[in-house]
């Protein structure tokens, strides 16, 4: 297998090379080796090496410092929000709203709280893959307590209008939690502005570290949900643990970074994104799922006419890139995002998400394209007429 | 998705995929499965003194049922058609190391090598049967 | 304040050096950037990057790999497999055992079940502050589907017969949970020799990195537990969320060296313990919580009478020490594991836990003992007859 | 547990703490607290001319208490008994820069010098009941 060619930065991100030195500098600094709750020296030595991070986490979304919660990353953040905010609200009313294009750290959340009794909508998205601000509106009953929509779709990349969602449930009263793990660095992010009242972030698919994420909590209108785990008390009693320093030093060096990156990175891989779909949608029987327009600068997917999606990856598994959400070990059962989108079963597997990230190049992409045309055309010409 | 060496080199090389050579002998095809099952498979066959002189095949599957075609062709290259009727794909699949959850698309090879024979078998029939009526 | 002295590793270790240089090169290894969930050569790479590190932590505690369950902490690993085993097993019974003397991970989490139903007994400690096993023998019901307390206490440094406890459950049919953060690396564990059915782990109690733990589940006894987070199905569905891959090296290289210095670090420590423990009982009115017999290398607990508790921590302040479990910051209130022992409040509040490490030295630990005699006899001579 | 600079200097260094120094004058004590509270805190004072010529301290406390006696005390030298009546502690607390949750203990400090003050009150009064019965 000559080179192999990165294209899932919507999975993972390289650690930034200056994000790898400040954990590094961290986990050897006798100064962060301390509990952070401890009132003893190291300990305020830990706890003043971690609130930089909370500061620069904070700033990326246009929060304050003390509406941040860590998180172990963004399924636990959204776990909390969910289950948390959920529990929190039930005696306003038990009844969610969420779309069907969600991450799976959404969806099951949300069967688990259905599991307690709480009702879920799940809303269908349009042809384009989006979730219209209307049928939320629609969807909304005297009893929802939570709306959760993600900024930008991980499977489709559209990014969905979150200050109009934002303004529908403010009217409404239900607070509105969105999942910018794929939008952060990305889009431009005002928590306030949007009036979103939780948010879920996650580091590495920003160029910081697994293992770590965090929930915006907005402080005046969500200050509290029911925590999910249990322990010391720490972040306000909202999420127990040693805090781990190196890991919450990561993730606000990523996110500083990504805020001064924000007018130059997107951009960037915008350009990138534009050529690989040219050169794509050029292909025989090569069409986009979702919206052409209303999408991050990284995110590609396409589905292949007349190829089918297993063999279509082997041809192309020099690429690293996904079919679905890569979240789980791909389970050959077709995406049901790409489902929802009333794409037929065959074409929903073999569609491709294509992501790019910093490290992606004009020739990666170019050699892709090549590629996806090579064997598509060789899989065609063996399938049967 | 890591492939058995042998299921990869079928992929990248198979063998009796497309048309059929030119060449004596009558020629039968058979055909099974369908998009929605993720599987289409056809074989060609040319037939001279009932044996098969040769048989290429084409497929739409995953890339066990790609190598699993080019296997079984290859096999039947030369052998009497009346073997197609009662042919498994079991041994090929065990020879590539097909795993489980995979054989079930397999079946369709034994289904459309089935159909290639039943066109034969026909044609025999309706060839005696010819000789009977048109002495 | 003149050179600060460390001697708090039972709430957390510096990260081993080459734990950290482990962990730096993932972190800078385009091999393992990866989500190792992704079935292409990148999630492979980064898959087979983790690996090792579930065979390193099983081997430390007599576990095979398969059996290991990662997580962000020990707290977690508490929460999980007393939630998650506890709802998995209701249909048995709904009654569990553990100790008034376990780290609040443990207790918050099962007032947390009681708020679910399910009832609790809280075994007292005896003035040593064990439980001892006929006392969980008598505790056991019909009902009750799980035992949990901890290898070694975190406050008192004790050290609980869980072999004895094991075999009773065992004979019972109720699992055993125990919590080893502290005793990990510091004691031989054998969860089939103990029959141990749950384990929590965490990494930065032994050198390792903060934000990492791990949860072993008996393949036997205990394939399933109910999870507590929902999402993309990894860790057999039992924990969600991208695979962190560097975390995980780290915790697996700590446990590969607290194995292999099993028979050297807990030796030296203990001398310097027995030498702290000497010096700080020759005191006037310094007396010795929990037994001294029973106890683990590392832990000193000790009640210095006639001194104030805080105006005592001000005098010692260059050292780094707690006076209960430094989860959060210290409350002020006296701590509940002393207070279980029988120790009056004040003298709980004038209590030291002293916890020594690979760092500490002799120096380290005179130096404290002489400023506990300094300090000790400035606030005496200042207090009222 | 970061204190305020002046907590940390009184705490290295109390004023007026431990023994009255010898000196003319009658001597009273006063006294407030319990160790179950945490905190235990004792005056002495000795009196000429109706005025505190010398007030020692002693105390078990937290660094807020010992630091307040130790400033409560400072204050204190010179001034005339009767101040001691309705003394309280909260200028010695804004002072010190004591928290909230800390000043509930600081109320022991004027307890203990009210008891200084009724100890003179009482002698003051015996003293005149005196004078009165034995003319
Ligand atoms: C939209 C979205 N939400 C949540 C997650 C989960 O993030 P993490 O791996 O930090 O748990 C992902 C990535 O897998 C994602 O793309
Ligand atoms: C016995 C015990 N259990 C659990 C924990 C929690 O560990 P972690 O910080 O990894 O969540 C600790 C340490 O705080 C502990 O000492």
């Amino acid at each position: 297998m000559s080179e192999p060619v990165y294209l899932d930065y919507a999975a993972s991100t390289p650690v930034d090379p200056q994000v790898a030195d400040a954990m590094d500098a961290c986990l050897r600094d006798p100064d962060a080796m301390a509990n952070a709750a401890a009132t003893h020296w190291a300990g305020r030595a830990a706890a003043a090496r971690a609130q930089p991070a909370r500061e620069q986490v904070a700033q990326l979304i246009g929060a304050r410092a003390g509406e941040i919660v860590w998180t172990s990353g963004a399924t636990e953040a959204d776990n909390l929000a969910l289950v948390g905010a959920a529990r929190f609200q039930q005696q306003r009313g038990r009844h969610i709203i969420t779309a069907l294009t969600e991450h799976p750290a959404i969806l099951e959340s949300c069967r688990s709280l259905q599991a307690e009794g709480f009702q879920v909508s799940y809303l269908s998205p349009n042809g384009a893959g989006l979730v219209e601000p209307e049928s939320v509106a629609a969807a909304l009953r005297e009893d929802t307590v939570l709306v959760s929509l993600a900024h930008v779709n991980n499977e489709l990349g559209v990014i969905h209008d979150i200050a109009a969602v934002g303004a529908i449930c403010r009217t409404h009263g239900a607070l509105l939690h969105v999942d910018a793990a794929q939008s952060a660095g990305r889009e431009s992010i005002d928590v306030k502005a949007q009036q979103i009242d939780l948010l879920s972030l996650s580091a590495h698919k920003m160029y910081g570290p697994k293992g770590i994420g965090a929930l915006f909590l907005d402080a005046e209108r969500c200050r509290r949900v029911s925590p999910l785990l249990h322990g010391g008390g720490q972040e306000r009693g909202l999420r127990p643990g040693t805090l781990p320093v190196h890991q919450v030093v990561g993730m606000g060096m990523a996110a500083e970074l990504a805020r001064a990156r924000l007018a130059s990175d997107p951009p960037a891989i915008l350009a990138l994104r534009r050529r690989l779909e040219a050169g794509l949608l050029a292909l025989p029987d090569v069409q986009l799922n979702g919206s052409p327009e209303q999408r991050s600068c990284h995110i590609v997917n396409v589905r292949v006419g007349g190829v089918e999606g297993e063999s279509l990856r082997l041809g192309l598994r020099r690429f690293a890139l996904s079919s679905g959400s890569a979240c789980a070990a791909e389970s050959g059962e077709p995406s049901p995002v790409l489902r929802s989108l009333g794409i037929a079963d065959h074409l929903a597997l073999s569609s491709l998400r294509i992501s790019l990230g910093r490290g992606s190049t004009a020739a990666e992409v170019d050699a892709l394209v090549a590629a996806v045309d090579a064997t598509s055309q060789r899989l065609r010409a063996l399938a049967p007429a | 998705m890591d492939y058995p060496a042998a299921v990869l080199a079928h992929f990248a090389a198979p063998r009796h995929a497309g048309e059929l050579p030119q060449g004596p002998g009558a020629v039968f095809s058979g055909r099974a499965g369908a998009l929605a099952e993720g599987v289409v498979v056809s074989f060609q066959l040319r037939v001279l003194n009932d044996s098969i002189q040769a048989l290429t095949f084409r497929a739409y599957g995953c890339p066990y049922t790609l190598a699993a075609c080019s296997l079984a062709a290859e096999g039947l290259q030369g052998a009497p058609v009346a073997l197609l009727r009662d042919f498994t794909i079991g041994q090929v699949a065990d020879q590539l190391q097909v795993p489980p959850g995979k054989r079930g698309a397999l079946l369709r090879i034994e289904d459309a090598l089935r159909s290639c024979w039943r066109a034969w078998d026909n044609s025999q029939l309706s060839r005696s049967s010819a000789s009977r009526s048109d002495p």
